[in-house]
């Protein structure tokens, strides 16, 4: 499998996915965010971290980068694109996912280790989990609070576009396991062509039992399955 | 020339930074403090003489960066 | 313009440092070099008051690579890795503004340890907030976290550790103290030194604007109710910038093109310029017209003397200009050849081809002044207490206020604001007694911790300077490190006041004994004095950041409980010391007599047993005791774990308030399990070190036979509630 | 009665954020763009009837939470 990470000028989480990828076997490239050609690539990874300041709203500048109009060529022929934290805003941003992500609830950036329920399992990115499984995962943002239209959560709903909920460690979707306020306390979602995903926690950060858990590993060994 | 832009959250959409605020004024003791929402205010200036090409130069930079149309809403201003 | 007398004070110079300056130049300056020699010789830029009494601290060792005299202190951890890092305070500006105040702080640390080649790996920070009643301490907290946060969180470096505490000491001057820690290759260090005649000076990061005009001199004095007018210099911190700077600057590095390069910090342009000559020996000479501005028609004036963030000043190769600007266009940053150093030994500034300034560096730098300042030894104070004349209390309320008290709540609420986990190297965070960072793609760590007890410099300094050494060397040990060296913050009241100065000279002296006792030299720092409003000072808060090195990574070792049955060893000796500690403080309010006592021999020798026990892979956890001693240090083992314990009373010390909460210095907690435990003795015993059997692990109790017995579910809330309610 | 309050950064206090929007838009193609300056708005609504009155507790709110009067300047004006 071949993969990308789009580097933006304040990405800080590039190197991190980059370190996952190639611990899964993927041969990986790097790719700066003023290229306008991307390696042929089987996965586009577009890290987290703080794209250009995330000064006007978080991944409205990124999305306007060159190599951005790339990715978008790239998802609508299929290619599989995951975005993490930041590169959750930017997918929005650009359109490839719909729906938005406010300001946490509580106005603070929030890092901690939450749990998040697999919803969709029947995915290129989450075959590898069962269905209903509890991760604990890392979460570290400052909007990630999901918010989209009652029209697009319909049909996140019926499609059966929504990847992970957060919940808390016995699996309970609630107020009180909703750690930025998210609508119905979405952490990841899918296009409807789901080749795109788009999450808020991060699975790089969980693939090295020294430094945390494992929990990630099945969403990168899922896509090269 | 010059203009400012406000931007605002559509009605629809939660205002989690507006609902903090307002929570601690009135916390705060501010009890007359009906509501209170957030947004953006930009004072933008452009070389351009001519006011309804200037007007819609911003206007190009609202839609195309400025604001993110799916939740916000903007008003373009002329400043003397 | 003509100086006046006026004009003078208002750069901060007495009337006999202005004379000293005609008689270096042999002439009256014009404004434009005021302004330089009052960034120059403000207190904190020359350490003028501090130079003497920091000559003696121990600054070397075979781990020391680069000890203090540069932007940050280098140690040698093994196979070509180096550590690189240092502490500074930002405490005024955090004062005024403390989100911007705080931010520009880590910025500023930050460029520190790039500046020298190492990629940052950890942030850490020591913040002292007044009382949590005082009216601004509410916001002041709130501003000071958001702002660590918001900066290292942007530019992606985990903020691993650090302290919090609230004293009303500070309600007027807070301290915000930012520690980096970074990594190099031991053979790709970069240093300040210029070197060459006719080498291109090069500015490369942010713009100049009016920012922090006079930000060293504002360090430099003490606040009073004129403090409010100097708020315009405030800096505004951009993470995003610092990041671009950060990476360009690492790839700059890659190849040999940079003679010398020093971050512009406190007084900008003019001290990176003047340190960089005048560690080489050389002059510099600068055309301000092609200085970056961000504001339209800035003079010369403030050109040099402003403070804005995220720049640097590179020293390079000849014929290296082209490939290096091109790294700085690649980021979208400014690279601008400003000027050369030359044969002269000057500084000399141009503008519209007019030399509109010219000092000899010397005069600037080495010829600084240097001040031996009187001060006053502290007397040993005499008082002890007698709890018969204490009202009585029970031994589970005296915990719960000290646990449940601000100073040693959980501070989640903090820790969790901050991205401690970014760069995939952070095997341990916050909230332990060290936090513990692997070296990206290798089999070790780093430990880090900072830590001050004001409470005792005030009472005594030469105890109080070894007891913060001690308590950061033993935070390294607990999670198996081996400590290598520190960084130092002084944050001290007026030096001008004797009293002051002279909790400043015993402090630094009882650091220096610590220090060469434990082989735990200094190599890096920052003093901030005046730290006070109308002539009351804080007490003095000597901060310590110290590293060590986990040779081989193993699970990391922390201070929570285990399992269940195992024994609770106490190494160290118990005498029941109360004077100056937390139990008297938070249930009588009572802060008096001498802090507990240092004996360096035993701290050497019962920390070095604990290592040999964690080396042999005996210890399943271990805690030091400090504050609130030996029963609160029980507790914090208990309350994040599923298990508490079981211990005796003591045999020997029968006063049980004295042996739980007393204070005595080098001790530490082990649990290991049962059928260890003639191993551990006779290692402990082999080394001389005195040791207690105390008792065992259970499951879900923390309790002593026959006087109390708390769930560790209770003890958790407990020790969780003050901050989610203030 | 209805307030909105423009909130801007002080003339010579740096604008990292007004900086990066300002280089994007020219990247973008927006060569007439001469500067840009971001700043915060707020739309404010309170229980009182006396114009004076109101204009003093929404100022009352500026200088106590909404605006850092170190960095930042601020104007209101009542919206019709
Ligand atoms: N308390 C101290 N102990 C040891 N070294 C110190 C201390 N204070 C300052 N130094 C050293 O003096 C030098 C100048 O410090 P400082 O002006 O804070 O550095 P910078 O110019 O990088 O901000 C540094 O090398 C620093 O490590
Ligand atoms: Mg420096």
């Amino acid at each position: 499998m071949k993969s990308s990470v789009i580097v933006f000028p304040g990405s800080n989480c590039d190197r991190d996915v980059a370190v996952a990828l190639e611990k899964m076997q993927f041969k990986n490239k790097m790719v700066w965010h003023k290229e306008t050609r991307l390696p042929k690539s089987d996965l586009i990874v577009i890290p987290g971290g703080f794209s250009y300041g995330d000064y006007l709203r978080s991944g409205a500048i990124a999305g306007k980068s060159l190599i951005i109009d790339e990715v978008i060529k790239a998802a609508s022929s299929g290619c599989l694109i995951l975005g993490i934290c930041n590169g959750f805003q930017i997918l929005t941003e650009t359109g490839l996912l719909k729906g938005t992500l406010l300001r946490n609830k509580n106005l603070k950036f929030i890092n901690k280790d939450v749990h998040i329920k697999v919803i969709n399992n029947n995915t290129k990115f989450s075959k590898k989990y069962k269905k209903g499984q509890i991760l604990n995962i890392n979460i570290a943002h400052n909007e990630g609070n999901f918010f989209t239209d009652s029209k697009h959560l319909e049909e996140l709903k019926k499609e059966n576009l929504i990847a992970f909920k957060y919940c808390d460690e016995k699996g309970d979707i609630n107020e009180n396991s909703n750690p930025n306020g998210s609508l119905e306390n979405i952490a990841g979602i899918l296009n409807s062509n789901k080749n795109i995903l788009g999450m808020m926690p991060h699975p790089e950060r969980m693939i090295d039992e020294i430094i945390s858990n494992k929990d990630g590993v099945n969403l990168f060994s899922s896509l090269l399955s | 020339m010059k203009f400012s832009v406000t931007v605002t959250l559509k009605k629809d959409v939660l205002d989690p930074q507006g609902k903090v605020v307002e929570n601690t004024l009135k916390n705060m003791g501010m009890t007359d403090l009906k509501s209170i929402r957030q947004g953006k205010h930009f004072e933008i200036e452009v070389n351009e003489n001519n006011i309804t090409e200037a007007e819609k130069k911003v206007d190009d930079m609202c839609k195309k960066l400025l604001v993110n149309l799916i939740i916000e809403d903007y008003k373009i201003n002329k400043i003397l | 313009m003509k100086i006046t007398n006026q004009l003078i004070e208002k750069h901060g110079l007495k009337f006999d440092e202005y004379n000293e300056i005609k008689k270096l130049l042999k002439r009256e300056p014009n404004l434009l070099e005021l302004g330089i020699f009052s960034a120059m010789w403000n207190e904190h830029c020359s350490y003028k008051s501090s130079r003497i009494h920091l000559k003696k601290l121990p600054t070397t060792g075979k781990q020391v690579i680069q000890g203090p005299g540069e932007n940050a202190g280098v140690i040698d951890i093994g196979d070509n890795d180096a550590i690189i890092f240092k502490i500074e305070s930002h405490n005024h500006p955090s004062y005024i503004e403390p989100y911007q105040g705080a931010a520009t702080g880590v910025g500023g640390i930050l460029r520190d340890v790039f500046t020298m080649g190492a990629r940052p790996i950890a942030l850490l920070n020591s913040i002292h907030f007044g009382s949590p009643n005082h009216k601004k301490t509410k916001s002041l907290l709130n501003g000071v976290v958001s702002g660590i946060g918001g900066y290292g969180n942007c530019i992606g470096i985990p903020t691993v550790a650090g302290e919090t505490k609230f004293n009303e000491t500070y309600n007027e001057n807070i301290l915000v103290n930012a520690m980096a820690v970074g990594h190099a290759k031991k053979d790709k260090i970069f240093y300040s030194k210029a070197k060459g005649i006719n080498k291109s000076v090069v500015y490369v990061g942010s713009k100049t604007g009016r920012d922090g005009i006079h930000g060293a001199s504002m360090a430099s004095a003490e606040f009073d109710e004129n403090s409010e007018e100097k708020k315009p210099t405030v800096q505004v911190g951009d993470p995003f910038t610092e990041k671009l700077l950060m990476e360009a600057c690492l790839e700059l590095m890659k190849d040999n093109s940079i003679i010398s390069i020093q971050d512009m910090g406190a007084a900008g342009l003019t001290s990176s310029s003047v340190e960089m000559a005048s560690k080489g020996e050389l002059g510099i000479e600068l055309e301000l017209n092609r200085v970056p501005c961000r504001e339209e028609n800035m003079t010369p004036y403030e050109m040099m003397l402003s403070e804005s963030q995220e720049r640097m000043l590179i020293i390079l190769e000849d014929g290296k200009e082209q490939d290096a600007k091109k790294i700085f266009d690649k980021w979208d940053l400014d690279f601008v050849v400003i000027g050369k150093t030359t044969d002269t030994n000057n500084l000399t500034l141009k503008y519209n081809n007019k030399i509109e300034g010219e000092i000899p560096i010397e005069a600037l730098a080495s010829k600084a002044p240097l001040y031996n300042r009187k001060w006053s030894k502290k007397k040993k104070s005499n008082k002890k207490i007698d709890l018969k004349d204490l009202k009585k209390i029970k031994i589970e309320d005296a915990l719960i206020k000290i646990l449940s008290s601000p100073n040693h709540s959980n501070k989640n609420w903090i820790t969790n604001q901050y991205d401690q986990s970014v760069m995939c190297d952070t095997i341990q965070k916050s909230g332990a007694d060290a936090a513990i960072i692997r070296i990206h793609n290798k089999d070790k760590a780093i430990a880090v911790s900072v830590d001050s007890s004001a409470n005792y410099c005030k009472s005594h300094p030469t105890t109080g300077g070894k007891q913060i050494v001690c308590e950061n060397w033993r935070n390294l040990i607990t999670v198996g490190a081996k400590p290598l060296a520190i960084t130092n913050c002084l944050n001290f009241g007026n030096p001008e006041n004797n009293e002051i100065m002279g909790e400043f000279a015993e402090c630094l002296q009882g650091i220096k004994e610590a220090c060469e006792f434990l082989n735990y030299p200094v190599v890096s720092g920052n003093v901030s004095f005046y730290n006070g409003t109308n002539k009351k000072n804080i007490y003095p808060t000597p901060v310590i950041g110290g590293v060590g090195l986990i040779k081989k990574l193993s699970q990391p070792l922390n201070h929570h409980f285990k399992g269940q049955n195992n024994k609770l060893i106490l190494i160290g000796k118990t005498f029941g010391h109360l004077e100056q500690s937390c139990f008297l403080k938070e249930n009588y309010s009572i802060d008096i007599g001498m802090p507990p006592e240092i004996n360096l021999l035993n701290e050497k020798n019962n920390g070095e047993s604990l290592l040999k026990l964690i080396e042999e892979n005996l210890v399943l956890s271990s805690h030091d005791i400090s504050n609130g001693g030996l029963i609160t240090a029980l507790s914090e083992m208990a309350l994040n774990s599923d298990y508490g314990a079981k211990i005796q009373k003591p045999k020997k010390l029968t006063n049980l308030f004295r042996y739980f909460f007393g204070e005595d210095q080098a001790r530490y907690i082990v649990e290991i399990e049962a059928h260890n435990l003639s191993k551990v003795e006779k290692i402990l015993k082999d080394n001389d070190t005195y040791y207690e059997n105390i008792g065992h692990t259970q499951k879900e109790f923390f309790e002593i036979e026959g006087e109390l017995k708390i769930s560790t579910k209770s003890l958790f809330k407990i020790n969780n509630e003050w901050y989610n309610n203030y």
